[in-house]
């Protein structure tokens, strides 16, 4: 599990959420091929806004990805078709999608669609 | 449906006696099973264990749809063929072992690939359909005609050591379809096989073997159908918790399949499947024209 | 275990290309499952889709034990059998099926009962059991035998839309053993069986599935054995959610079977074994003396 | 699901803890053919010892069991060999068995082991 900065860290402008991501379908190859990683983001983004699954998506893509083939998770600044997004479980579209609110202890899972039988 | 009188014989109560005194199923079930037409396309991982299951329950009518020859490279995860086979077509090769564990059914072949010239003609005679497939081509195929037909789609996939599943169009008109889940197909270059990608025989198995299982609930109407509870399945064999269930979106008003889209004329209909409107392939990204799928 | 070398051939290279091609399994993984020695107790719902699996992926020795003949009853869930075999030896028609599905893997027939007077000496040529039984006297029997030749045991159990999925003695010594999960038995009045109670197929095809995804695991050493870390997986077909994982305690320190039981005497030895003094059918409830289990 | 009293209960003596109580491997069919109920019970037993499992599985015998065959659950006062207890997914043992404390909100999961094949 990859942890990131100190989960007290309580400065000004640096509060943090702890967030569970994880990846399935294949998706796990671009991120160190670990399905698993427990992060910390801020809980504002650089305009001040609260942290939601768009924001969550760029920090994925600058912080934990280490692949280059961005697009095989983002196509047009948005996931690319065939991935789905799971908050807690739950099709982000129940949600909200991008403008979800990230909450402390969420767990996002990504998962690529398969066609493979 | 075909809602004809249907009747077991002395021989079949003794077949099916194990599942008979389930609760679950009931001499009502197995009525249920013997009158359902079921739809298998693609008899590969997927579709060897699901059809094995389906025939062994007692379905009526068991139709097989594949364009492949049995290759020895398929026979450790396509298990209702065999080394004595390959070379056959796959849905002869299905049917000979199907025939040989349950006799009762109506077998149908289909020996030609499922393509926008045959697929309504083929899946009109048909309840229910199982996507045991490979390509997002065919699967967006399967789905619109089966919108169009008004017929459930059990829908599953798997590669590597991972597998998918999701109950669709069930019941017709009121769950989700594949394009309410996926309006867009996936870029062709993020779309991998089981030849290059690899996959664990048991794990595309136990996949078939759950579309079996979700459509034997469907064929029985047992759970009666929660409307709009739409969950989708993953299993992943290394993963920490291997299985997961998702809660899924529903039926999306604007859909092109099952809804109604804003712009009209983007509304997919049994007339533009037919006339070729519809280019599969190309909408997700291979060589315009080109009908195989 | 055997570790001798073994080779693969270009026509098994051909055949588990899609599996050996995975980082889970590579060409050390194939090797490893084609020295594996692996037994199945129990051809019937369980073993049926287990062997089918580990036969088609490669396992280089399968020893397959059953004493019962194939009925028209098991034919809706034991589908490697067939509807030409009726009547005969369970483990006649699953080697039939098995030799044509890959005809690599050394099948190994037992017709007879696992029982006090034979399972050492046959378990002895294996190096991990499936546990496919229909009846708590010879899981325990099973169990004791496993844990006395160090071998690890992977368990399942099915019963009307249930299921049920355990490693047991894995690594033997170190993961907890049948006994230590369940040190006394179930009362006689409380086990159902399939008979009684009925099963829908394709739970139970789906537990020997499972079965078989363990036993590539644990064949393939992958992933490196955690220690101490058991899980139960529960299958409820018509369960709100189908799939539960549940963490089981570790191995006993005072178990009967693995552990050093604080009455030197309880503690279970091949000699013990061997010499009849493990009645498995009365500890079970049953009538003293019967072997039959 | 099986709801029993009011969850805002807090008269003297009759706090109460809610519980979803789960039944497996068919010993659902000796509580009313359900495999989920929601139950509440009392913080405290008749001796004002806390609620421990040992007390629920008498309460539950008493209250939710309705099938006459009380030794197909409990057999001399004690769960009846063959049938596991999970504490939020986790094997008792590893929690204490009987004498594990009740918490608000707890899972406790009955399965009858199974044998057939
Ligand atoms: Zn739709
Ligand atoms: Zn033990």
């Amino acid at each position: 599990m990859g942890e990131q900065q100190d989960p007290s860290a309580d400065e000004v402008g640096c509060k943090l959420i702890s967030l569970n991501i994880e990846f399935s379908g294949g998706l796990e190859m671009l991120f160190s091929n670990q399905r698993s990683h427990r992060i910390q983001i801020p809980v504002k983004d650089s305009s001040e806004q609260p942290a939601n699954v768009g924001f969550l998506v760029r920090h994925l893509c600058e912080n934990l990805m280490k692949d280059k083939r961005k697009d095989l998770f983002v196509l047009e600044d948005r996931i690319r078709p065939g991935i789905l997004v799971l908050i807690n479980d739950a099709d982000w579209e129940l949600e909200g999608e991008e403008e979800y609110l990230i909450q402390d202890g969420d767990t996002i899972l990504f998962v690529s669609t398969l066609h493979g039988g | 449906a075909n809602k004809s009188e249907v009747k077991l014989s002395l021989e079949e109560y003794k077949r099916y006696g194990r599942q008979m005194i389930l609760p679950e199923i009931g001499i009502e079930g197995q009525m249920s099973l013997k009158r359902s037409r079921v739809l298998i396309v693609g008899v590969g991982g997927l579709g060897c264990p699901a059809a094995a299951y389906l025939a062994g329950a007692g379905v009526g009518t068991l139709g097989v749809i594949d364009h492949d020859t049995v290759e020895n490279s398929n026979l450790h995860r396509q298990i209702i063929h065999s080394t004595s086979r390959v070379g056959a077509p796959k849905v002869v090769s299905a049917i000979t072992y199907l025939r040989d564990l349950n006799p009762h059914p109506n077998y149908v072949p289909h020996v030609e690939p499922l393509t926008t010239e045959n697929a309504l003609q083929i899946m009109a005679e048909y309840d229910l359909v199982l996507d045991c497939t490979d390509h997002p081509a065919i699967r967006y195929l399967i789905n619109d005609v089966a919108v169009v037909m008004n017929i459930p789609i059990v829908s599953a996939s798997a590669l590597r050591t991972d597998g998918q599943l999701i109950v669709l169009n069930n019941p017709p008109g009121v769950g989700p379809c594949y394009r309410c889940v996926w309006p867009r197909p996936p870029p062709a270059e993020s779309v991998v096989g089981c030849g290059e990608g690899g996959i664990l025989g048991p794990v595309v198995g136990l996949m078939g073997i759950m579309q079996a299982i979700e459509a034997i609930k469907i064929i029985t109407k047992n759970p009666a159908r929660d409307i709009g509870r739409t969950t989708m399945t993953l299993f992943a064999a290394y993963g920490a918790s291997p299985f997961r269930c998702l809660k899924m979106r529903g039926k999306k008003a604007g859909c092109v399949a099952c809804g109604s889209p804003e712009r009209v004329g983007e509304k997919i209909t049994r007339e533009g499947i037919e006339d070729g409107r519809m280019d599969y392939v190309a909408f997700c990204g291979g060589r315009a024209g080109m009908r195989e799928l």
